[in-house]
């Protein structure tokens, strides 16, 4: 069963071509791995998927309906003049919290848990806004370079939650320049040259 | 929308910077006018109003200045997007808690120095209620000019709204005037309460179309 | 050499040894010519020629307002010794000592104010000495807060101690701001050169209330400081065996 | 240094709403003043001027808030540390580039006004190159409040440097009598130019030391 | 020959002990990689190093006189108002320029070089970035995380680059939870438990 279709979609933006007639599904409990150079639109394209942006031409289709979606992108949405747990409790609510609060201290980020958000370790920012993702169950993820500055135990942690989460039926769409240790479908974009 | 309003009354709260820096402001301005002139020379209860008008115009729009900015670049705003589907509910309230955080004291703030100045106590209920309704109305009207010009070199937004602003400070002006001459406030009331009104609820609808187009 | 020296005689644990021997003193001291002074003054001394009776809350108002400015000219000799020669204690001293200076402030405005009502007929003017009494009354909230705003303490100290230092020029345009700028406000009473304006009956009892209400300070401080020093270096091990 | 200054120039040239907006609000302010009272009731002309000098004071404020915010947040400070190993030419060049693209304008705008409302033109030199002198102290005083408290606001620095902003402002104040009654000037322009002179070389020293504290 | 030695250094911060009694030295033609989990310290230890912070207790020692050295952190002290081009240009001056324009192309930038940075991809942000240290020859390269976001093609050409200076003599610190492939001391830091 498939999630989300994309119909020969192209992006075209200041006159250039970032991909073309682009078609693909994502498909119930398995994932795609967007890959491509620096630049290619791999971010472009994920946020296509999620409505952000607009295809110039073509279209995405959500088969099904009130599908939950999770998303991190390149940019944390982490208020830094906050603790990290008053970020949390920004995103989550009630019953999530907990198990928000839980990967908190399973990713290691107790030690910092009185600090402010600014002065958090690069990588520590990047796991407390990764549990956006972790804590919430979805029914598609969307990551993009989600292994960018975390140390090997996080990253493995990272990669068996996601493994887990696919058995159980959600579907993954991530770009990344490191290969995540899942089987996933690849979806190489090419470098357009507009010269 | 009651979580919505909580997430962004805490996070204002705790951005001292942002709300209490231009209550601090308003309050520095005042005093400083007084010293600016040779009080002996003229009589400042006279026109100390203007000067508190002209506080809250700045004022406002300084504190609204950045007010989606924040969310805009550490990617909040996409995360709204997703939740929400639209931005109505969000400008609403992150609007709304600018306006109790930062316009009510400040109204407080204007009517405090205006008994200092002259105006008595009783007619204080009725001028910070008129100060809040403009308030209410300037900062809507910011806040969209903020919205326009997100990204930085932009000076489309200041460019568009500044102009705007005079109409409310005029109507203001004339309310304190209906005040001071204890005939006519209740006309310019109801303009001011229907006006603020409607604005409050049909701008949030074009500011959440304009950061729909800035995140395309 | 020299700030071998400075810091020997400056280690938080030795400045609550020595001051845990002088506090009962001082404070004992102080509380009774503070009561000496005011009982004085406010009994005893001659009623006031033009003011009445009213004018004897200059008891209170005149050393508030002497100390508003002094504690604030101590806090900035501290700041000095802590940003060259990075003695810790000098913050400590500093951030508890800015508590004492804004009660203290604020009692001077305050008591300004009582006297203004029946003086000048106003609580409140826009003079030039009265605002910069309450600037600098902003001044200590400011320095609380700004040491409060930041997570790193030892930067905390460092920021505190550079924004009293420039905060001085405060100082002298408060003394000056009653000649510089004609205003509502007296101007000097007591001058050490030539003389005073000021009958002896009652000058004896508001110098004896200064001298009260300097001590009574200097307890305070003492107090809250050592409050302050504990709890900020609650992990080293003199605090957890003098506790 | 001149490298330095070239760079701050560029930058802040590039960045229209940091220098145009405010310049946009103190001609907004200056305008809506007359509006906000009734301006046949009262002598305009008499105290026009102390509003003029309140705007000058809040937008020198309110340009200065985040002078240093961008270069603290986006690394570009500790750049600089690596290859100036202090500040004090690149506070020198940015401080100097604000008042040159912001407070030389303002003054313009100021002493334009002023005419409008009843300096003679003859004067409008003396009255610019006193506004001029003022925004120069205003914006040193300000960089080092805004320093203070880079990522905080600069509201607590602004509790810093108030205390030194009045005293220009009555200078200022005084200044513009000693014009209005023809005596007095250079006794008043003397004291400007060279406190001027000194805090404009001083501050960026004091300035240089805080910025270094934040980067620890 | 040595460039930089750490003489039993510690850093703590708000009671956090980050690391004690570390001693080191940079040789000349030689790289250090510092490793260690999120939060460890190794962003501190590079500022350390560069003299921008100052270390709790120990020293840092420059050994030689008139280092050259140049760094990029996790921020990327970019203008994202600018174009790259103006960029490079408040960077560079005259003789680099070239060479750095150079780099922009050899980095595949030439296609975004009238927009604005903001408008840069994630991974061409970074690019642009490290242009500020590719194109001015140093005595020492600090580099924090700079494989982050990188496409293959550009982590080959950083490798290649940071290859070449340290066999031109040129030292190398820097931290990656990438393995960069040149030959590198290690330097492991553990990470504390303070509770
Ligand atoms: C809120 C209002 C007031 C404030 C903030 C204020 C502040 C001050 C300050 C800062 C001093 C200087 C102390 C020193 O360094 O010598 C002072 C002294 C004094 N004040 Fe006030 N004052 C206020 C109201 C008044 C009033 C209403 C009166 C009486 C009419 C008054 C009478 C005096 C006298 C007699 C002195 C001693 C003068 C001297 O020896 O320098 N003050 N006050
Ligand atoms: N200004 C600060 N105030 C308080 N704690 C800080 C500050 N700066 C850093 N820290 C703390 O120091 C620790 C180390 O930070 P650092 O950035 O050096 O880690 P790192 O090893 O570079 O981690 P990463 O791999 O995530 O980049 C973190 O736990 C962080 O919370
Ligand atoms: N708002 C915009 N205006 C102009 N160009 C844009 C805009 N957003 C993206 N681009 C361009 O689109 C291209 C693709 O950007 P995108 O962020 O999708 O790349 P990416 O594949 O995610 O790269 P990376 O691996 O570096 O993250 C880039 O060349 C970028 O310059
Ligand atoms: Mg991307
Ligand atoms: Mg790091």
């Amino acid at each position: 069963m498939s999630l989300i279709a994309a119909n020969r979609i192209s992006y075209t933006i200041n006159n250039k071509k970032l991909f073309h007639n682009l078609s693909f599904t994502i498909d119930a409990g398995s994932a795609l791995h967007i890959k491509g150079g620096n630049g290619s639109g791999k971010s472009t394209l994920l946020r296509i998927l999620l409505g952000i942006t607009t295809p110039s031409k073509g279209k995405i289709e959500l088969l099904k309906p009130n599908t939950k979606i999770t998303y991190l992108g390149h940019k944390n949405a982490i208020k830094n003049y906050l603790t990290p747990i008053e970020n949390l409790k920004l995103i989550f609510h009630q019953s999530n919290l907990e198990s928000a609060l839980d990967w908190f201290q399973r990713l290691g980020l107790s030690r910092v848990q009185d600090e402010i958000s600014a002065n958090l370790s690069f990588g520590q920012q990047k796991k407390l806004a990764l549990i956006r993702v972790l804590a919430a169950p979805a029914d598609l993820i969307v990551l993009d370079e989600p292994f960018v500055g975390l140390d090997d135990s996080s990253r493995n942690l990272l990669n068996k939650y996601l493994q887990e989460s696919i058995s159980t039926g959600s579907s993954l769409a991530l770009t990344s320049h490191i290969r995540p240790e899942i089987i996933s479908k690849e979806l190489m974009l090419e470098n357009f040259s507009n010269d | 929308m009651i979580k919505i309003f909580q997430s962004e009354f805490f996070k204002l709260r705790k951005k001292l910077r942002t709300w209490l820096g231009p209550l601090l402001i308003m309050v520095l301005v005042l005093i400083a006018f007084p010293l600016s002139i040779d009080i002996s020379q003229y009589d400042l209860n006279r026109f100390y109003f203007s000067i508190i008008v002209v506080a809250l115009l700045m004022i406002s729009f300084l504190s609204t200045e950045g007010i989606f900015l924040e969310d805009y670049e550490d990617g909040s705003l996409e995360q709204v997007y997703l939740v929400e589907q639209d931005f109505y509910k969000f400008v609403l309230a992150k609007v709304l808690t600018f306006v109790l955080l930062i316009g009510v004291p400040m109204a407080g703030i204007g009517s405090v120095f205006s008994i200092l100045n002259g105006i008595s106590i009783n007619e204080v209920p009725k001028i910070f209620f008129m100060m809040f309704l403009s308030n209410l109305l300037l900062f809507n009207l910011f806040a969209f000019g903020s919205s326009l010009s997100i990204n930085k070199g932009a000076i489309l937004g200041v460019l568009a709204t500044l102009p705007l602003a005079l109409p409310i400070i005029i109507l203001l002006g004339r309310g304190v005037r209906t005040i001071q001459h204890g005939i006519g406030f209740e006309g310019v009331m109801a303009l001011m309460v229907g006006s603020g009104l409607l604005v409050a609820s049909i701008t949030p609808l074009i500011i959440s179309a304009t950061l729909k187009t800035h995140l395309e | 050499m020299f700030s071998s020296f400075v810091h020997r005689f400056s280690s938080p644990k030795s400045y609550v040894e020595i001051t845990r021997k002088f506090f009962p003193y001082i404070s004992l001291f102080g509380f009774l010519l503070l009561l000496i002074g005011w009982i004085w003054g406010l009994a005893f001394a001659p009623e006031d020629a033009v003011q009445g009776n009213s004018y004897r809350i200059i008891y209170l108002h005149v050393p508030a307002s002497i100390f508003a400015q002094l504690v604030y000219f101590f806090m900035s000799i501290c700041a000095l010794i802590h940003l060259v020669w990075r003695v810790k204690l000098a913050a400590y001293l500093i951030k508890s000592a800015a508590l004492v200076g804004a009660m203290i402030t604020f009692i001077a405005l305050f008591s300004g104010s009582i006297w203004g009502i029946p003086t000048w007929g106003t609580w409140w003017q826009w003079d030039a000495r009265i605002t910069s009494t309450l600037i600098l009354f902003i001044m200590y909230l400011g320095i609380i807060t700004l040491h409060g705003s930041f997570s790193n303490l030892e930067k905390a100290d460092r920021l505190m101690s550079i924004l009293v230092v420039v905060g001085v020029v405060n100082i002298p345009i408060i003394k000056k701001s009653v000649d510089w700028w004609s205003t509502l406000h007296q101007s000097a009473s007591i001058t050490i050169s030539d003389g005073t304006s000021i009958d002896p009956s009652m000058l004896y009892p508001l110098l004896i209330s200064i001298f009260g209400m300097g001590l009574t300070l200097i307890s305070l401080g003492i107090l809250s400081s050592k409050f302050y020093i504990l709890t900020r270096e609650k992990n080293k091990k003199w605090v957890q065996s003098y506790v």
